[in-house]
């Protein structure tokens, strides 16, 4: 088992150099001088050229990523150009609305996917399996920015349940928290939703095709025990996969949210970022993400363990 | 005596008829297909459904409700009444004819997109499946590709190569490369253990006519539902893009694009949304039933998978 | 299982993660969206308007700009001027203290005055004159020119970009080229540091021991008095559909800038009012390039301007009736120089007559590079509308879409457009910047020496400039302007498009928003 | 005597679409207590499914349409389905053919055994954990605590199997179905498992419905048996009378295609030229992980065998032995790590890919599975003129030379342009056959190539194999882990064990006097060996 744990934990270097290496070039081989961008409008050539030099633009691109490497693992992602602030401290004020977006909408999207999936897969072919399938292809085919439109629309605006938009911290009250978070959260956990229950529902209908549920069944087991303790117990891990896989879909659904429902999280820091050509604060970001991205599938890939023995060796 | 061997496995048999009636038998492949080709045709038949440019406005006609009578002034300065069927927008374009354009746009995005991220990701997946020394290397590489989120990707580089149909369809395509890489390989790896490879290699046959005359085809079918999956998503990513405001250059008709400039008034006039909205889900929705019914007919064991 | 006594831990954690000080508001909150992102604290450092209304709202100034333009004092209290017109001497009026307690003594006023002086166009020009700042006393400092200068005032109390505020010595002193991180004013407010996250939120609170003016507020000037406890500025809040939302909710009180597609349905919205502040308003223009063809040539140019009919422009990019005028004059129209003279070609714009100009110029089918913006949603509707009427008159148009900060610095560029130059693009201007035929930046002409993009060469404009510069008779020098701008016509050298306002929505209930060529938020009551 | 189990008139539907209208078609038949009655029948005879329909575990798409099963009385067919629940595992239990999936792979065989007693009974857990150890160790597995505590993975397919026997008569059970409880294991595991079931069932004089399609278990452990023929019982009687006095011709067909467990005795001759021939040759699999360190797994060992024109050279052994290994490594498929390959006197073993090609012909072989033997996107005929076109046949004339091969292996020429799906199991084997034979080998390995096939088709298939060889006066290499269908073929016998060839020599004499200890102890576990079927 720690022979699996060590591998799995070295066998992340090798991409986070990868992940290091395109993020560098993502930026560094696109057409437009950061330099430039920095200098503002009315910069003079000169200028330019300063602060080309400044940024270290004149070496040989190796010897800039091997600089900016060296930054990064000292925990230095550069300075914004836009928000004119460390890097790591614009992440770090931006980190707290995404992390509870994010995590409210998986815990949304576990507790109402799960058991659908399980009940689909029980009821193969039935009316309510058609009807998970229906909507989860449904929850695949819509703009997640028309949902939230349609949403804010009728519980905002019609009903006036929630507010519209914004984010209050925690520290702000509970309630008040938890109030701006629900609709972002529903919007955002609907393709999740989509995504995660036709896997619980795929993975429940390959494991209840299984032998040992046969055998469950023989035993004179209730069904419910049977779909739970042998069926979801077996099924297990391709769904904490796909939810590890699906973080790439909640990062990419956070940043049109957090457009949406004015959210001063990390995603609206990308957009901003992007639009403002913020070259470091982008490099940061993309690499933040792809660093969680990264460590959450480990994790994932970790907890294995737990649900399967025979990966314990 | 070899009679009876027919029928005791007939059973067997029965469930092999060809792929091409099984899936037309297949009613996600019937509807997701009649709706997509319908939409085709509609795309390609723009100009013969009582569209005009979609470019063309005239602010006298901004903000018309769906159905509303307005005027068009064309290029040539003649100035046309116009029956605005799905309303204008805030320019006082016509967006039916917008979105009829648009159908073009977003097809061709996804379209594109499949094709090319299949034909990178088949190459790829192909060499990682076949020489052992490329494997490695390229497989880690597609690692750290994938450990980026793809609409990161595709943001950052639509925003900083500048929006046009060929940096956004390279840019949506990017991060499904490996998706289909890893596939591909996978594929091969496990094609490349049936016996009936075996078989070819001790009939002597050549590697690259294994390659293509023997895996290649086989992985065929896992690829089409592949290839519709990553159409979807692109046709979707494509108007995500849009709405942030690193897509498509604006004044090109796309539904995202459509619905990015709609968004600013949506309650007072869902129509600019709603039209685009509607024929965006509608295509998705297609594009992924019908996947679901291609991958159901020609991929069964997918099909228990996701 | 997980125990609630797990859940309360990580719910404290949770709770410790996201408190932040002083984040349990009391009082009176003003809850304002402004026009854009504030990232910049330092108004001197740079010319960006919301750190120019940062600026406002936690520093003062030794002079302001009333509402009618005249130049009143601020912190001065009194101000003398020697016979020979070459020293100044200032007196600050008493009370005046910065927010950490300090009295602001001459010694801050000269330092500050010291730095902007280093970084501000017309700051630098009044330090050409300056032999020496002196500081007698705490409460007065003394101006001392090498020659008598006219602008003395109009400097101190300009009231926008870069604005000379006075901020304690110690920060004064740090590097004009440099940003300060020491955000202590004397203004009316006090920056809250802590909460201020960039593209999230800054906040203000009330400075209690700010000591107003008696006269009553009016531009940059009279008595800041405050009525609120914490003004929020939500940066966070961009798209325009929520920005209305929440404001139809109550969840802000003021859109500095709402989109002009909103006004529809904010003047729908119960409780909600629209409040234009900046009656003068912008103008709208697109530029040539006159460098390269096909603009380079002037029958071309004019047969653009035939076919940019203003209200085409208006009806599309603006939209609300009420809030735009065409308006026929280069000149802010209802200011002093504002003429009709030579601008028939647009006032009675003719597609018929485009065509025949453009026929007859020996147009060769050179398509125009239009640089269209897409982040400016104030502007970005302009282009679309050129290339459609260009199109109809016989142009061909390449519309290429860019963000604006590409495109500045574009149309800085006097490479071909085959070669990444341009021809053409649009902008709007504040009516200050170009009612005069000398602050006009289209107008000025010297050809590749000219400061704006598009370098126009017409000699004759620059000759009856300088005559305007030296006429002191208002009613000749309306006679130049009028001469200049229809000279302007004829040499094409930029189309004026009409002009609009861009009024503020509010929560009803809220009152007594100062009008002025900025967003300034004392006075400001709410219910 | 009581019947614990009567069946009446049970019959099945099918869905819609199936080859037939019912899996089952009116079956009737008892099991009294005490007693063991073997359902016998091919695939496809609706023997499983009778056991599923026993269990009340039928799949909703095959209802039961008539008839009844009764269990002490009870009608199973109607019961509610808490009372259904009730009966499993106390009164009625099942084990099944799979003992690798048949198990819960994240849960422990202790907590698996005791699901059963915590569902069923009221016992303390102290008292369920003692049953769970007893009932272990009576189906005499090492150590009971460290089984109890395994999780399925960690113990093999026999251990596996004697779990789920445990689960199913730890509540001691009147009736026990076992569903092909040894068809998935090795022959002395099956050897094993039979005496155990049988040990059991004396001890607990319960009723056992045992299934299974193989011959040599009936006769080892039945007391009657049923025939079943597409879902129809055709035979139903005493062991000895069904075995050696069958009625029906269903009956007679399938235990005259029962191989004979002697060989034929043919004579061999030693002076016919040699086809191929193995010096030393081994393959060692070396597992170089990137942080573990190396692990060597040595598949074949030190294998030195011959074979001769026109003979037959069986390899036997279990799983795992290696076989394969070697016939792979003769073909080259995977290259061997050590020793020669002599195929006419050209050492082979080394040759690279391109100066092996000229004698790949010479080689061919024939696989175990014959639905993934053939690539199901070409006709049969492109797949049997592939080899010919790669040695520079024209395409007519390579069909030609595929449409006489067809006739030799009995199918009919004009199939040539059909897919490979439209075929039986039993017909793919015969194209595979024809597939290699259109290369002209001298040489053809059948790997395992009829072990897939039901026992009758199997006769047809080895038949043709036979036919064949003495037609073509090939070399053939026979690569089978049953002994019966090695004495059907081979003139030469090799046992293999753990990779190595731990005896070798004429069938006759290996069958005859096996002298190696692996060799006496496979043959003893071969079942029914000491029967014979249909004599008499």
């Amino acid at each position: 088992m720690y022979k699996f744990i060590a591998r799995r934990l070295l066998s992340t270097i090798p991409v986070l150099v990868i992940v290091a290496v395109l993020v560098f070039l993502l930026l560094r081989l696109t057409p437009g001088d950061p330099a430039a961008i920095l200098a503002g409008d009315a910069a003079s050539r000169d200028q330019i050229a300063q602060i080309r030099i400044s940024l270290g633009l004149d070496k040989p691109i190796i010897v800039q990523f091997g600089i900016w490497v060296s930054h990064i693992l000292r925990g230095d992602l550069g300075e914004s150009f836009y928000f004119k602030i460390k890097v790591t401290d614009l992440i770090a004020q931006r980190l707290e609305p995404t992390l509870a977006l994010a995590s409210f909408t998986l815990v949304i999207a576990v507790l109402v996917s799960v058991p659908l999936g399980v009940i689909a897969a029980w009821r193969f072919g039935g009316w309510f399996d058609r009807a998970l399938m229906g909507f989860s292809v449904l929850g695949f085919s819509i703009p997640v920015f028309v949902l939230a439109y349609i949403l804010i629309w009728i519980v905002s605006l019609k009903l006036g349940w929630l507010p519209v938009q914004g984010y209050k911290r925690i520290g702000d009250g509970f309630w008040p928290f938890l109030r701006h978070l629900i609709l972002p959260s529903i919007t955002l956990s609907v393709i999740y939703i989509a995504l995660i229950a036709r896997v619980t529902r795929a993975s429940m209908i390959e494991a209840l095709g299984e032998d040992y549920i046969r055998t469950a069944r023989a035993k004179g087991l209730p069904e419910s025990r049977v779909l739970i303790a042998h069926a979801l117990a077996n099924a297990a891990v391709p769904i904490v996969t796909v939810i590890g896989i699906g973080v790439a879909l909640l990062i990419g659904g956070v940043v049109v949210t957090e457009s949406v429902y004015a959210i001063p999280g990390l995603g609206r820091l990308t957009v901003d970022a992007v639009l403002a050509r913020d070259f470091p604060t982008i490099q940061g970001v993309i690499l933040f993400f792809s660093f969680v991205y990264v460590v959450v599938n480990l994790l994932i890939d970790l907890s294995y363990v737990i649900f399967d023995p025979r990966i314990r060796y | 005596m070899d009679a009876d061997a027919f029928s005791v496995e007939a059973a067997g048999v029965r469930q092999h008829e060809s792929a091409w009636r099984r899936l037309r038998r297949n009613w996600s492949v019937r509807i997701g297909g009649s709706v997509l080709v319908l939409l085709v045709a509609i795309a390609l038949a723009a100009p013969l459904l009582g569209t005009v440019d979609p470019t063309l406005f005239d602010a006298g006609s901004r903000d018309l409700r769906p159905g509303m009578t307005g005027q068009i002034t064309t290029l040539d300065g003649d100035t046309i009444p116009h029956r605005f069927l799905m309303g204008s927008d805030s320019f006082g374009r016509d967006i039916y004819s917008r979105v009829i354009y648009g159908a073009r746009v977003s097809l061709s995005v996804g379209l594109l997109v499949a094709l090319l991220a299949l034909a990178f990701g088949i190459s790829a997946g192909l060499g990682a499946g076949y020489l052992r020394w490329l494997d490695g290397v390229l497989m880690r590489f597609m690692d750290g590709l994938m450990a980026i989120p793809g609409i990161l990707v595709a943001i950052a580089l639509v925003a900083l190569w500048r929006g046009s149909l060929t940096t956004v369809v390279i840019a949506i395509a990017i991060p499904e490369i490996p998706r289909v890489t890893r596939l591909v390989r996978s594929l091969v790896l496990s094609i490349r253990e049936e016996p009936y490879v075996e078989a070819a290699v001790s009939l002597g046959t050549p590697t690259w006519k294994i390659m293509f005359g023997h895996i290649l085809p086989n992985t065929i079918a896992p690829l089409i539902v592949q290839g519709t999956y990553i159409c979807a998503s692109a046709i979707l990513l494509e108007s995500i893009l849009s709405f942030l405001g690193v897509g498509l250059p604006p004044d090109i008709p796309t539904w995202g694009n459509i619905m990015a400039e709609g968004r600013v008034q949506f309650n007072e006039y869902p129509h600019n949304v709603f039209f685009p909205g509607l024929f965006l889900a509608v295509t998705v929705l297609a594009v992924n039933i019908l996947g679901d019914g291609l991958r159901d007919t020609l991929d069964p064991k997918m099909a228990r998978r996701v | 299982m997980i125990s609630f006594r797990r859940i309360a831990v990580l719910a404290a954690a949770f709770a410790a993660m996201g408190a932040s000080p002083g984040a349990f508001a009391q009082g009176k909150v003003l809850r304002v969206v402004p026009h854009s992102n504030l990232s910049i604290l330092d108004p001197i450092w740079t010319t960006a308007y919301m750190s120019r209304n940062h600026g406002y709202m936690i520093y003062d100034t030794l002079f302001g700009t009333d509402a009618k333009a005249r130049i009143k004092p601020q912190m001065v209290d009194t101000w003398t001027m020697s016979k020979d017109g070459k020293t100044w001497t200032f007196k600050l009026r008493t009370g005046l203290a910065f927010h950490d307690g300090a009295p602001v003594t001459s010694e801050d006023v000269v330092a500050s005055l010291k730095r902007w002086g280093r970084r501000d166009a017309l700051g630098q020009q009044l330090m050409t004159f300056v032999e020496e700042m002196e500081t007698p006393a705490p409460d007065t400092f003394v101006l001392k020119l090498k020659e008598p200068c006219g602008f003395v005032l109009e400097a101190l109390g300009k009231p926008s970009s870069n604005v000379p505020f006075i901020m304690p010595k110690r920060v004064a002193e740090t590097d004009p080229f440099k940003q300060i991180d020491d955000y202590t004013g004397s203004g009316p407010y006090i920056f809250k540091k802590d909460e201020f996250k960039p593209g999230d939120r800054a906040v203000y609170i009330k400075n209690t021991k700010y000591v107003p003016r008696k006269e009553p507020a009016s531009g940059t000037t009279g008595g800041k008095r405050v009525y609120v406890d914490r003004v929020e500025w939500n940066l966070a809040l961009r798209d325009p559909q929520s920005q209305v939302n929440a404001l139809a909710k109550g969840e802000v009180d003021i859109l500095e800038r709402p989109a002009f597609e909103s006004y529809g349905q904010l003047k729908e919205i119960k409780g909600v009012e629209v409040f234009n502040r900046d009656p003068m308003g912008f103008q709208y223009m697109c530029r040539f390039n006159a460098l390269h063809p096909p603009f380079d040539k002037a029958a071309v140019r004019r047969a653009a301007l035939a076919a940019f009919r203003q209200e085409a422009f208006l009806q599309a990019q603006v939209g609300v009736k009420e809030y735009y005028h065409t308006c026929p004059s280069m000149f802010t129209c209802n200011t002093p120089y504002a003429t009709t003279a030579g601008s028939e070609i647009m006032a009675k714009s003719n597609m018929r007559k485009a065509r025949e100009l453009l026929k007859a110029s020996g147009y060769d089918g050179t398509p125009v590079v239009l640089m269209k913006p897409t982040d400016l949603a104030a502007i970005q509707k302009l282009p679309d509308v050129a290339a459609q009427l260009m199109r109809q008159a016989g142009f061909k148009v390449d519309l290429q879409a860019m963000d604006w900060q590409t495109l500045v610095s574009r149309r800085a560029k006097k490479d071909p457009p085959s070669q990444g130059g341009w021809n053409m693009f649009c902008t709007a201007w504040v009516a200050p910047d170009i009612w005069s035929p000398l602050s006009n930046a289209a107008l000025d002409t010297k050809g590749e020496k000219a400061s704006w993009f598009g370098w126009p060469d017409d000699p004759k404009i620059e000759q009856l400039k300088a005559q305007f510069a030296r006429e002191l008779d208002l009613g000749k020098r309306k006679k130049l302007a009028a001469e200049i701008q229809a000279e302007a016509f004829a040499y094409g050298t930029h189309a004026p498009l009409g002009e609009y306002i861009n009024p503020v929505a509010l929560r009803t209930g809220i009152t007594g928003l100062v009008v002025g060529p900025g967003d300034f938020y004392w006075n400001v009551k709410k219910n | 005597m009581s019947a614990v189990l009567e069946v009446r008139d049970l019959s099945v539907a099918l869905p819609a679409g199936g080859d037939r209208r019912r899996a089952v078609e009116r079956v009737s038949f008892n099991v009294e207590r005490g007693e063991i009655v073997c359902l016998v029948g091919e695939s496809g005879s609706g023997k499983s499914v009778i056991a599923q329909a026993l269990m009340g575990l039928l799949p909703p798409a095959l209802p039961v349409t008539g008839g009844s099963i009764l269990l002490e009385g009870e009608d199973v067919v109607k019961l509610r389905p808490e009372r259904l629940r009730e009966l499993r595992a106390t009164r009625m239990s099942m084990v099944f053919q799979e003992p690798m999936t048949a198990l819960n792979p994240v849960m422990t065989c202790g907590a698996q055994i005791d699901e059963v007693l915590r569902q069923h009974t009221r016992l303390a857990p102290g008292e369920r954990r003692a049953k769970i150890l007893d009932i272990v160790h009576e189906v005499a597995l090492p150590d009971p605590e460290r089984i109890v505590a395994s999780y399925p993975h960690q113990l093999s397919g026999g251990q596996r199997q004697r779990i789920v026997i445990a689960m199913a008569l730890v509540l001691e059970p009147v009736l026990l179905i076992a569903d092909e409880p040894t068809t998935a294991l090795d022959v002395t595991t099956q050897a094993q498992i039979l005496k155990l079931i049988q040990e059991l069932q004396a001890r607990h004089g319960m009723g056992v419905l045992f299934i299974t399609h193989d011959f040599g278990v009936v006769a080892e452990i039945a007391h009657r048996v049923a025939v079943l023929r597409l879902g129809e019982m055709v035979e139903l009687g005493a062991k000895i009378e069904v075995l050696m006095r069958p009625q029906h011709f269903y009956t007679r067909m399938l235990i005259a295609a029962v191989p004979k467990v002697h060989p034929q005795g043919r004579s061999a001759d030693a002076s016919a030229p040699l086809v191929l021939e193995t010096r030393g040759l081994s393959k060692t699999y070396v597992d170089r992980g990137w942080f573990s360190g190396r692990r060597a797994v040595n598949a074949a060992d030190d294998v030195t065998l011959e074979v001769r024109r026109g003979q037959t050279l069986g390899i036997v052994g279990e799983s795992g032995s290696g076989k394969s290994t070697v016939a792979r490594c003769i073909v080259r498929l995977i290259d061997p790590s050590g020793g020669q390959i002599r195929l006419g006197g050209e050492d082979i073993a080394t040759r690279s890919r391109a100066a092996l090609r000229p004698l790949r012909r010479k080689v061919q072989i024939v696989f175990q599975d014959p639905y993934r033997s053939l690539n199901p996107r070409r006709t049969v005929g492109e797949a049997i003129i592939e080899g010919p076109r790669n040695y520079g046949l024209s395409r007519r004339e390579a069909l030609e030379r595929a449409r006489r091969l067809m006739e030799l292996v009995r199918m009919d020429p004009g199939v040539l342009n059909r897919y490979p799906h439209q075929f039986s199991g039993g017909q793919r084997q015969r194209i595979c056959i024809a597939r290699a034979l259109a290369m002209e080998p001298e040489l053809l390995i059948a790997d395992e190539a009829v072990s897939a096939l039901d026992v009758s088709v199997q006769a047809q298939v080895l038949a043709l194999f036979e036919e064949i060889r003495a037609r073509l006066n090939l070399a053939m290499l026979f690569i089978t882990h049953d002994l019966r269908v090695a004495a059907q073929v081979c003139d030469y016998v090799a046992v293999m064990s753990h990779g190595r060839i731990v005896e070798q020599g004429p069938a006759l004499q290996v069958f005859g006097g096996p002298r190696h200890e692996y060799t006496r102890a496979l043959f003893a576990a071969a079942p029914g060996r000491d029967f014979a079927f249909g004599a008499g």
